[in-house]
């Protein structure tokens, strides 16, 4: 049953060194506060889960966090590429990861198959693709009716995943809206959920019965961080920061301004800070 | 084309663009890449196909952009779309279910029989460049009921050897495909900023079709990494017209002025 | 790409003899005047695929349209038996039918694998089930990664589906709402796909994003029929006629009661009656 | 339950749904079969289990009815719910996926161990009657945490052997769930008219734990169609509080105004 806490509590009871961890959002709805308490709280060995890693997995392979990255497009999205993860898949730097890449129908169905229960995903894909050459964990079964063979990988079970959302009910109830991803997904499959939200209502009364709410039992803790999404945006709430993604290929390009940037942005601030962070990107509300 | 005016002056990319937005048809469902392929969706939806369904594969189903977004997964998109349907199911449903005519789709790397890379420079496991990886490409490239594919010629890029198979074209040319048990048709066109290509119906090599206004076979041949090869009817592409030049430039200048609207500069 | 057509034609131009049909609704927004209007054109030998095969299947079956029924539960909601079907069932009346039956979980997935597809569903089920002895479309495929043993049973493909929905745009896209049921899946796995709707609105605009919307493109034929979920319901717009329910019981119990209740309310009547039908269910909208 | 004042008259039905009701706790998410397990889950959410979340396989998560459902589907528990999900979504996520803590289920034929038939009497092929079958049954028998069963007693309804498997109890007893398979609890709890039963912890046998007032050992071995077997201490059902029998009554009165008024005749 969801709890209410302050971010830096969600996080530490939440995540542990060694766990795989999902931080999901498909260009929308990025998990960024929650990314950076656990990069502040210093958690190490994880195994990183998410289709589009962008800036944040680039900041936590940066600061040496990650043992392992399991992917299907690891880019900064509409600007090119990751620098500190190439660092360290080119590199090693600062230390050596493992990657196990997929592609995003894989991924998708693999949290789909997670959050189904199933051990794992079978779907029509990887036909004639490299990936399924170096990547073990492509599988496939035959079909009973029609001797086609179709494609298995592993269903994705994160021991946590973050997300950002809009809104919390009181009784912890959270709705997502707009470009959804693989979120509800992904928290489904997971063991425990952390969700940061926009803000906290009284209730959904009135809501469409058909949107995307998660209701309060699926959810582990809600942690209430406006702007939190920054520099991705939430949809009815702010703009997304294209602005910052533009800047974030220059400060990653170089070891040093990356450190400096990380001790002065995520070091030294805290989630109370993402609120200004999206104050000249709030739109009139749609 | 022949009898709307051509546009004075245009740069290659511009004429990119708008060759590819050509092929493009009314009724096509199509799955869009980012970049140049978006580019060129929305020129087609703003000029000769309005009735064009463009998704892309954050969800948004009949996307109506009134600016190229910066993100496959731009507020944008989601705003103008006839319905915004979660990841899992855009690739169960849409692509998988083979509800998808064209998928349109750059490259990092091609080769002559429109296999795509955008994983990898050098070798998986010692790169030379890591390159974000394939996406949604791999299951586009199979699922999507033919394969566009637009994207700047260079030696570096259009290469005698792609170094990995990300998105699987016509294979080693011929039947390949369909001994792998696909059945869809695979890369149909290729637009670069100096040409038109389509494959050879035996073999599947990518040939050029048509040459941009004013582009010679030795530029073509000296900007692509495998000797290319030339159809023997060679056609030239019919110049921009003012629509669509206009068209496609209002969008980048509409693009250009939304993305810098937001720059943290401005606002405080 | 829809066309908006008077339903006599939509059922005639899509609906042919020997057909594999579903008229799909999950208690609400069964298309009974979809059904209606195939029963008055007199189609043959059909394999009829439902989850909930109810009224409406009771009435083909008992008029001798069905061939075969595929299903998951043939029941009156809430009210018991069908007693047509049982007829055709126990005593070959008016002639013998097969029947394929899955359970509720087999269905829904063999839709979706439809949807998606794929040639079969795969899921966990059927475990110790007798259905899975007396079905020869319940298979199973091996995960490749765990061993686990899983239930496959084929993908569901109508030649045609039908539903009913609560609005159509001018450009043809479909918007259901509320108990969504598989109607999404069961259009998109069809060939064909004929949607009655209770009205026509200018467009969508102002449309929450993610609601269930089917685009103009993924469906067949529309027709305007207010009412045409009668005694089932329409979210938004008139309630479930549960004393039509009750008095089914009745009617279907009586082979002659049955012919003569068909002669004078589906064979000389047309869709035009619905609107009347509901007009006593009509509420103030939400 | 003990402080609690006992209502002076109640019906074996009554007492069967109350008794049912005891059984859910607020943290249950409970898939709820229509009928009996319908009221039981309500009284349970209106009485001790404010925070019990009802499951109906419509779609319809956490919902609030204020009036029983005639079906599965209807509107009333779309209006209340928390959310509505699709059907295939619905058995995938929530059912497969183990969200479901409590399976409540009624039946046609039940056997001592738990296994149900809703499917049909007689031979498959050669029915003698023809039942709905199983609909969400058979999975939800093998995938919810554990199962609660409720049916009023008849030798018709308790039989020695039933005549099709449509949802897995635990088949023949001991560990026979295990060695399909199987790794949720299956039913541990048989409510009746007349008794409350658990199985028994080595064979799974349903065992009589305890009577409802005034009922006596041989009325439940007589309308049972197994011999029936009976704890070494048996407890009496405490009967049900004025609250219970309250909020039952009310709910069901509400329920017959509601399904009334829509009565043609009444509109006509």
């Amino acid at each position: 049953m969801a709890r209410f806490l302050p971010l830096g509590r969600a996080v530490a009871e939440n995540l542990r060194d060694g766990d795989t961890a999902a931080f999901e959002g498909f260009t929308h709805l990025i998990p960024t506060a929650a990314a950076h308490e656990a990069i502040r709280q210093g958690f190490r060995d994880l195994t990183l889960v998410r289709m589009t890693p962008d800036l944040v997995y680039d900041q936590m392979v940066g600061m040496g966090m990650a043992k392992k990255i399991v992917f299907s497009y690891a880019g900064n999205p509409g600007v090119g590429l990751l620098r500190r993860f190439r660092d360290a898949v080119e590199n090693g730097f600062p230390h050596p990861i493992e990657i196990e890449e997929h592609s995003h129908a894989a991924m998708a169905n693999a949290y789909e198959a997670g959050a189904a229960g199933l051990p794992c995903a079978v779907f029509r894909g990887y036909r004639g693709a490299g990936l399924a050459e170096v990547n073990p964990n492509v599988g496939s079964v035959t079909c009973p009716f029609t001797g086609e063979v179709l494609a298995a990988v592993p269903a994705l079970r994160p021991d946590v995943t973050f997300i950002h959302a809009q809104k919390a009910s009181r009784r912890g109830d959270v709705l997502i809206e707009g470009i959804i991803g693989v979120q509800k997904e992904a928290v489904l499959a997971a063991r425990r959920a952390v969700v940061t939200v926009e803000e906290v209502v009284d209730d959904f009364d009135g809501l469409h019965p058909n949107l995307t709410v998660l209701p309060a039992w699926t959810v582990t803790a809600i942690a209430v961080v406006p702007g939190g999404s920054h520099p991705s945006y939430a949809h009815g709430f702010y703009d997304r920061d294209n602005a910052a993604y533009l800047e974030w290929d220059e400060i990653s390009a170089d070891r040093d301004r990356f450190r400096a940037w990380m001790e002065e942005n995520v070091m030294r601030k805290s989630d109370g800070d993402f609120a200004s962070r999206v104050s000249h990107l709030r739109k009139a509300r749609r | 084309m022949s009898d709307a005016k051509a546009a004075p002056g245009f740069t290659p990319d511009e004429m990119m663009t708008i060759a590819a937005s050509r092929a493009l048809r009314d009724d096509d469902v199509c799955f869009v890449g980012i970049g140049a392929p978006s580019a060129a969706c929305n020129v087609a939806r703003l000029t000769h196909a309005p009735g064009i369904t463009l998704i892309y594969e954050s969800g948004t189903i009949g996307t109506a952009p009134d600016v190229l977004p910066l993100s496959i997964g731009d507020g944008e998109l989601c705003d103008t779309a006839v319905t915004t349907v979660s990841v899992p199911e855009m690739f169960r449903y849409w692509l998988q279910g083979g509800r998808i005519s064209v998928g349109f789709l750059g490259a990092a790397q091609l080769d002559r029989f429109g296999n795509i890379n955008t994983t990898v420079i050098g070798g998986y496991g010692q790169p030379k460049t890591r390159l974000p990886g394939g996406g949604g490409a791999p299951e586009i490239a199979s699922s999507a009921g033919e394969i566009y594919i637009t994207m700047a010629q260079s030696r570096r890029g259009m290469v005698e050897r792609i170094d990995f198979f990300t998105s699987f074209g016509h294979g080693e040319g011929g039947d390949h495909r369909q001994r792998l048990g696909i059945h869809t048709k695979g890369p149909t066109l290729l637009v670069t900023d100096l040409a038109v290509w389509k494959p050879d119906p035996v073999t599947r090599e990518f040939t050029v079709v048509a040459l941009h206004p004013g582009v010679t076979r030795d530029r073509v041949a000296e900007t692509c990494g495998w000797p290319a090869k030339f159809a023997d009817r060679l056609e030239e592409t019919p110049a921009p017209t003012d629509l669509e030049l206009e068209t496609l430039r209002d969008l980048q200048a509409r693009t250009k002025a939304a993305h810098a609207r937001n720059r943290r500069q401005e606002a405080v």
